[in-house]
């Protein structure tokens, strides 16, 4: 064999660092390639996220958690009408179809709130399935403590993130918040994502909304989604602002130890 | 109006922007936006129509206007008028093939660098065969400096991209050394926080600065959050080497980002006056990606792949040291499946390249594109061989914070073996002296470096 | 400029290349590479060609051109549905539909002849439209001189050069001759092939066949054709065979002229 | 029968055929012969199983009958059981990854050439990317010889293809003088025939000799009649340098072809008889494809890629100067779209190269298949990259006779300049001599080349 690394027997040290990550590193390689048992693995994890994409909400259990907690829901739907559709219009999926909208402007619709919360599928319905509910434990005692008031829980089929400006704004809220369903990843098929919305209206664009993002088993834990959202809803509704103006600062400056 | 006849009918296009966006290869963004060719005979109407265009019709005629938007205004203004003279003649046709000629070298098509407008070369490059887009690119070096050069000729690299879903120290510390072991990192560490905490964001330039310094790694570092958020830790100390910001073609679409011209311009200066780089002052790192103004809604009738093109103006008003398309990050909706990932790489590599960036490429697909490892691996031989500066270097090509497939160490591996090309200079020093790599570029044992003791 | 050859200045000899040749010799070139011109062009054809993919048979005026001759046919249909369906399963484009095959059996069919002639769309509708009909008028007067029967004329939609098997196994024909649009080129999307094959019955392979190719503008004159089909169909008829032990033996060897 | 479980779920496949096929990567060929995995996870499972296979496994257990299939008593009968004994401990999957590894030289792999089956590369093949199988695909060097030298690294080589819809010996000259002057032509000027008239074949073959003879051009000609056309021919005394005939997997699908071995070592003998070659006598040209099988419905139940690589063991039999896969050429049913079409140039490749072939491949598509140019300028630069022997020069890239599109003479010289690569050495000489190409391979004004006289 030639004096230089190829059939790369990873030492222990090497393969210790897969125990710091669940990225993909020290990977099992061999010359410049990674070594089959990978290669194979890798076209797993993808059928298995691809498959997943083709999962839908879980309404019904969605909407007995929301029961539980004592709160009131409303099951809307874009413009979109299948996954095919989902994928190939955005602008669909941003906007409620018609009967949606008059179930929302009906009337009879709890109006005037602080904050609107829309839950939708996005493009992994698992994610929501699995997380939305455990952040929503952790959010709604700090909610009721600061006497922040919400609408009904707005649950969507088919929505993107700007849907949450026309429902905030039909519902007369302060702001919108929308949990959804990340872009699954091969690792991480099951993320959700939070985006609040200032004064929402249909126009606004990204820069006046904020992010807090990867939610998931090896992401960020509900309790933490709900400090960081917490943290956005008070700021937000203090200083009347959302977007690039409004920094997450949550979390003091802490120190990387010494080493 | 343009009008073109082929079997006794006769195809009209309005404007600039309907011709330019009837000419373009077809897309599912452009067919979102409607304003795609209806059919592929229209498609070639508009061909024979744009290749007949004069380029001097692109100095009077905008597809956005000139008091409308800023990009625009910066498009015309920055155009050198004197340099235009040698090309002035030429129709989009015959430019296209004076850069396929031997006329066109890498000396005369940097030098008409601001001769060129974004929409003369998105022109181009419509009517170019994916062929052409490769030939002509690689003509092109457009070199850059930070702590190395990179961008020569015969030279391949990487940005490290150890992302983490929390931002975890230990956890990107891991990528980081894993990807510096595999030879990764020259053009730049950069991590996309999942946060937007300045504390956080703050935490992580300054492991990535120590990192940097205790191995003495030629490379700089980034952390790529919003603009704002960087400029505000510049002005707090924090060890910012590049300004990262992504940026999109239209002043629409930028405001939607949160940005304009006026905040690149002072966080530029600002990065500047921290005076980070040891043998260059490439300071800025830019992202763009085909769809980005129809995404928010902020395209103004113009085609995405024009659009992209002008995104390249806002960028080398900037002197950047890397820019780089996301090609296939943002979705299916505006890139549908590899063809058209691979035609949308190709065009931007070469729209950058032709309007004097340091165009790297990040080769990648979501999950819900219709693309596999399989295209990316014939898509990453491709910009191999176009020239590309540099692509990313993710874990096993799975970001598990942003949720796509980039290129791995491994794929940059895999490259510069077929085609023979180098990390840059300073950082293959660097790799040799560390015992990491042989002078051939093969991959030492690495299982006692100093590097694996940092975390554990 | 350079001293070599990059703008390919065509002189007239090279130039002169393209009158001989409806190939795209002598192409306007730049460097290695096409000029816009020609580029364009090219797409320009193919586009055109995509477009004849999807034409369809000129039933009614092939109809009445056999009519004309004073000849019966028969419509038939094969399995496939639509021409999407064409592209992808070539096996049901070799068999007949049911209501076909009943036709074909029902008894009241003139069978037991010498040549059963049939005519399908093949992957060029537009080749059968336009050279069948001029095939058929050399032709027909030969087979009548020389006392050769035919059945009546074979019309199928959506068939593959194998279903001239079955056809003319039910029609209980010594020779099974089939017209088709062969798949459409650049510069030749109507050109029409003729495939004959002895003994016609389910399960013959292309071995047994010969076959006439490139009828078209730029191809095999119609005369030209019929001549080698005669040929082909009085020695098939005389030696009782067809496919690689038959050879095009219809012209004497020729020499080049001398240079 | 073979099982693995992926989530609770148990996958079965029932004997080595099944497994192969389920273990292919997706084409509508093998969806059309109801061979193909179900879903995305059957196929992993059926990798997984293959992965694990030991490779001794093929020589006991064959996917179509020893008794029922002269390919299959080719295969094990000329098997080479001694150098078979340094790898027999393999895996699918080991055997991969050796090929992968720097132990696996040029030569090492060469070596094994009698020792391989074609089913045990089909399976390693199954499971490798995209860039794998160029990564291999390149090591290996197949050199052949009649009037040049073929295959050696660092050339590309072209077969120069001047149909023509009659055969008409002027427009056919025509063809053959633009390619010439263009550079095309050293790994054969080869006439597909519209005719099958022995006497107008006859011709064709008197044209060309004399071509040849008169300027002296290192080169080999060829009629593509079919073998028995050949041989008669040759029995006539007419200059035929190489034996054509197209050749497919299974012993049924060359009965649909109207050959067996027999026939093709009868023309081989006869060819060889001849002794026309100047320095060497490979005299044989094959064609295969993917799908040829099926299409005859001849493919026994075995996947179509696998019937491939068994058409290549009839290939080397015969010590040929070329092979080539016509890969896009036969149609959707079989390559339904341009990244079928790419995966399948890839593969047929490499199990060329590894079974000891002289790989050349004829990229293309028709009309009715869902792929483009572009999707051809791709897998072009792939091709070269993966060193394929030759490629087609039809003029233009458009056959005007078998209604498909290949590569033009123009898309050879681009590979050749962006990879750096030129035609066989002798050929080359001819070039420089005849004043068409300079040293570098630039090509040179040619207006008054005698070549054009020859038949105005
Ligand atoms: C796709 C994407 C983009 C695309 C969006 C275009 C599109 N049509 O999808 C592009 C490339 C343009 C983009 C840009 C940016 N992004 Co982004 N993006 C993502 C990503 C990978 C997926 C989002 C998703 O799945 N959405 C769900 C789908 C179903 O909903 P949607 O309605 O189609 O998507 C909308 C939102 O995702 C929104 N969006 C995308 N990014 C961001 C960022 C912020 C701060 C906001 C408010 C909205 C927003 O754009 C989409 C269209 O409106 C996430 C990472 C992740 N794992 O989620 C990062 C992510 C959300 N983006 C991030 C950042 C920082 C940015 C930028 C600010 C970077 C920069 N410095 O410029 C810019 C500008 C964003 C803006 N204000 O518009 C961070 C946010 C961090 C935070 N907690 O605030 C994330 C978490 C990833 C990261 N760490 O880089 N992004
Ligand atoms: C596609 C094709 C093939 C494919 C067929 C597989 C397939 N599934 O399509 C492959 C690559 C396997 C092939 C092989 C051969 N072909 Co071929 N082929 C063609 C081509 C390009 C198109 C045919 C077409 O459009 N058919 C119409 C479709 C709608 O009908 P189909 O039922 O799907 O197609 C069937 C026939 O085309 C048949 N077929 C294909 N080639 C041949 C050749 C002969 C002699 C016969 C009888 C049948 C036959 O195969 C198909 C499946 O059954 C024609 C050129 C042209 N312009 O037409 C040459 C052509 C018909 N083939 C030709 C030849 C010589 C051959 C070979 C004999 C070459 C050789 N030396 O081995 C072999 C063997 C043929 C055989 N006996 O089986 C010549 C025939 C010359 C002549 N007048 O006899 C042609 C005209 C082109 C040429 N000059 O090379 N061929």
């Amino acid at each position: 064999m030639s004096e230089h690394l190829q059939h790369h027997q990873l030492s222990d040290s090497t393969k210790s660092l897969r125990q710091l990550t669940p990225a993909r590193v020290a990977s099992d390689t061999i010359g410049v390639s990674l070594k089959t048992n990978e290669v194979i693995q890798f076209r797993q994890d993808f059928a298995s996220t691809k498959d997943a994409l083709a999962h839908s909400l879980d309404i019904k259990s969605i909407q007995e958690e929301i029961n539980d907690s004592g709160l009131d829901h409303l099951s809307l739907k874009s413009r979109v009408e299948n996954r095919e559709q989902y994928l190939l219009r955005p602008d669909l999926g941003r906007i409620l179809n018609d009967a949606s909208e008059i179930k929302l402007t009906s009337g009879s619709i709890h109006s005037n709130v602080d904050v609107c919360i829309c839950v939708t599928d996005g493009l992994s319905a698992d994610a929501v399935n699995h997380q939305f509910s455990n952040v929503m434990t952790f959010l709604l005692p700090k909610l009721k403590k600061d006497n922040i008031s919400i609408g009904p829980i707005c649950l969507i089929e088919n929505g993107r993130v700007a849907i949450s400006d026309q429902i905030g704004m039909f519902m007369k809220a302060k702001i919108s918040i929308i949990f959804l369903g990340e872009r699954p990843g091969l690792s991480s098929p099951e993320s959700m994502g939070i985006y609040l919305t200032y004064d929402p209206k249909i126009g606004n664009s990204d820069a006046n909304r904020n992010c807090i993002s990867n939610i998931w088993k090896n992401g960020l834990k509900p309790n933490d989604a709900a400090d960081i959202l917490f943290y956005l809803i008070s700021t937000s509704l203090q200083q009347q602002i959302s977007g690039i103006a409004l920094k997450d600062n949550s979390q003091p400056i802490t120190q990387l130890k010494d080493r | 109006m343009f009008s073109h006849t082929i079997n006794h009918t006769n195809y009209v296009f309005a404007d600039l922007k309907t011709l330019m966006a009837k000419a373009t290869p077809f897309r599912s963004g452009d067919v979102l936006a409607g304003v795609s060719a209806e059919t592929n005979i229209e498609r070639v109407a508009a061909q024979y129509c744009l290749a007949d265009l004069p380029i001097k019709y692109f100095l009077s005629n905008q597809v956005i206007p000139y008091e409308f938007d800023e990009v625009t205004r910066l498009i015309i203004d920055s155009h050198d008028i004197k340099t235009y003279q040698s090309i002035s003649h030429h129709t989009v046709g015959s430019l296209r093939d004076w850069l396929l000629s031997d006329d066109a070298t890498t000396e005369t098509i940097s030098y008409l660098k601001w001769a060129l407008t974004p929409e003369m070369i998105s022109a181009v490059c419509k009517i170019m065969r994916n062929q052409d887009l490769v030939l002509v690119s690689r003509k092109c070096e457009v070199v850059t400096k930070f702590r190395n050069t990179l961008g020569l000729k015969g030279r391949f690299s990487t940005r490290l991209q150890p992302n983490h879903p929390t931002d975890d120290p230990k956890s990107i510390a891991a990528s980081i050394i894993d990807g510096l072991l595999m030879g990764s990192g020259d053009a730049v560490i950069g991590i996309n926080p999942a946060t937007d905490s300045p504390a956080k964001t703050k935490q992580l330039l300054e492991l990535l600065n120590a990192f940097i310094e205790r191995f003495n790694i030629p490379t700089q570092s980034c952390v790529l959050s919003h603009v704002t958020t960087t400029l505000e830790l510049m002005n707090e100390k924090a060890p910012v080497d590049l300004v990262f910001q992504s940026i999109g073609g239209t002043q629409k679409t930028n405001e939607s980002f949160g940005i304009n011209l006026q905040i690149l311009k002072e966080s530029h200066e600002t990065a500047l006056s921290l005076k980070r780089g040891s043998i260059g002052n490439n300071v800025m790192y830019f992202e763009t990606g085909q769809g980005s103004s129809l995404s928010a809604n902020a395209h103004e009738g113009v085609d995405q792949q024009t659009c992209e093109a002008r995104a390249y103006a806002i960028a080398r008003a900037f002197d950047p040291l890397l820019v780089n398309s996301v090609v296939g990050f943002i979705g299916p909706e505006y890139l549908y499946n590899a063809k058209q990932i691979t035609r949308a790489a190709l065009e931007d590599h070469f729209c950058g390249k032709l309007l004097g960036l340091p165009m790297g490429m990040d080769i990648c697909y979501t999950n819900h594109a219709d693309a596999d490892q399989d295209d990316m691996d014939d898509l990453l031989l491709l910009m191999g061989a176009a020239g590309c500066n540099y692509i990313m270097g993710v874990p096993g090509a799975d970001d598990i914070l942003l949720n796509y497939q980039s290129t791995s160490f491994h794929d940059a591996l895999y490259v510069r073996r077929v085609l023979g090309t180098r990390p840059a200079p300073e950082f293959e020093n660097w790799l040799i002296q560390q015992g990491l790599f042989d002078e051939h570029m093969n991959r030492l044992e690495s299982n006692q470096h100093p590097l694996l003791n940092y975390i554990m």
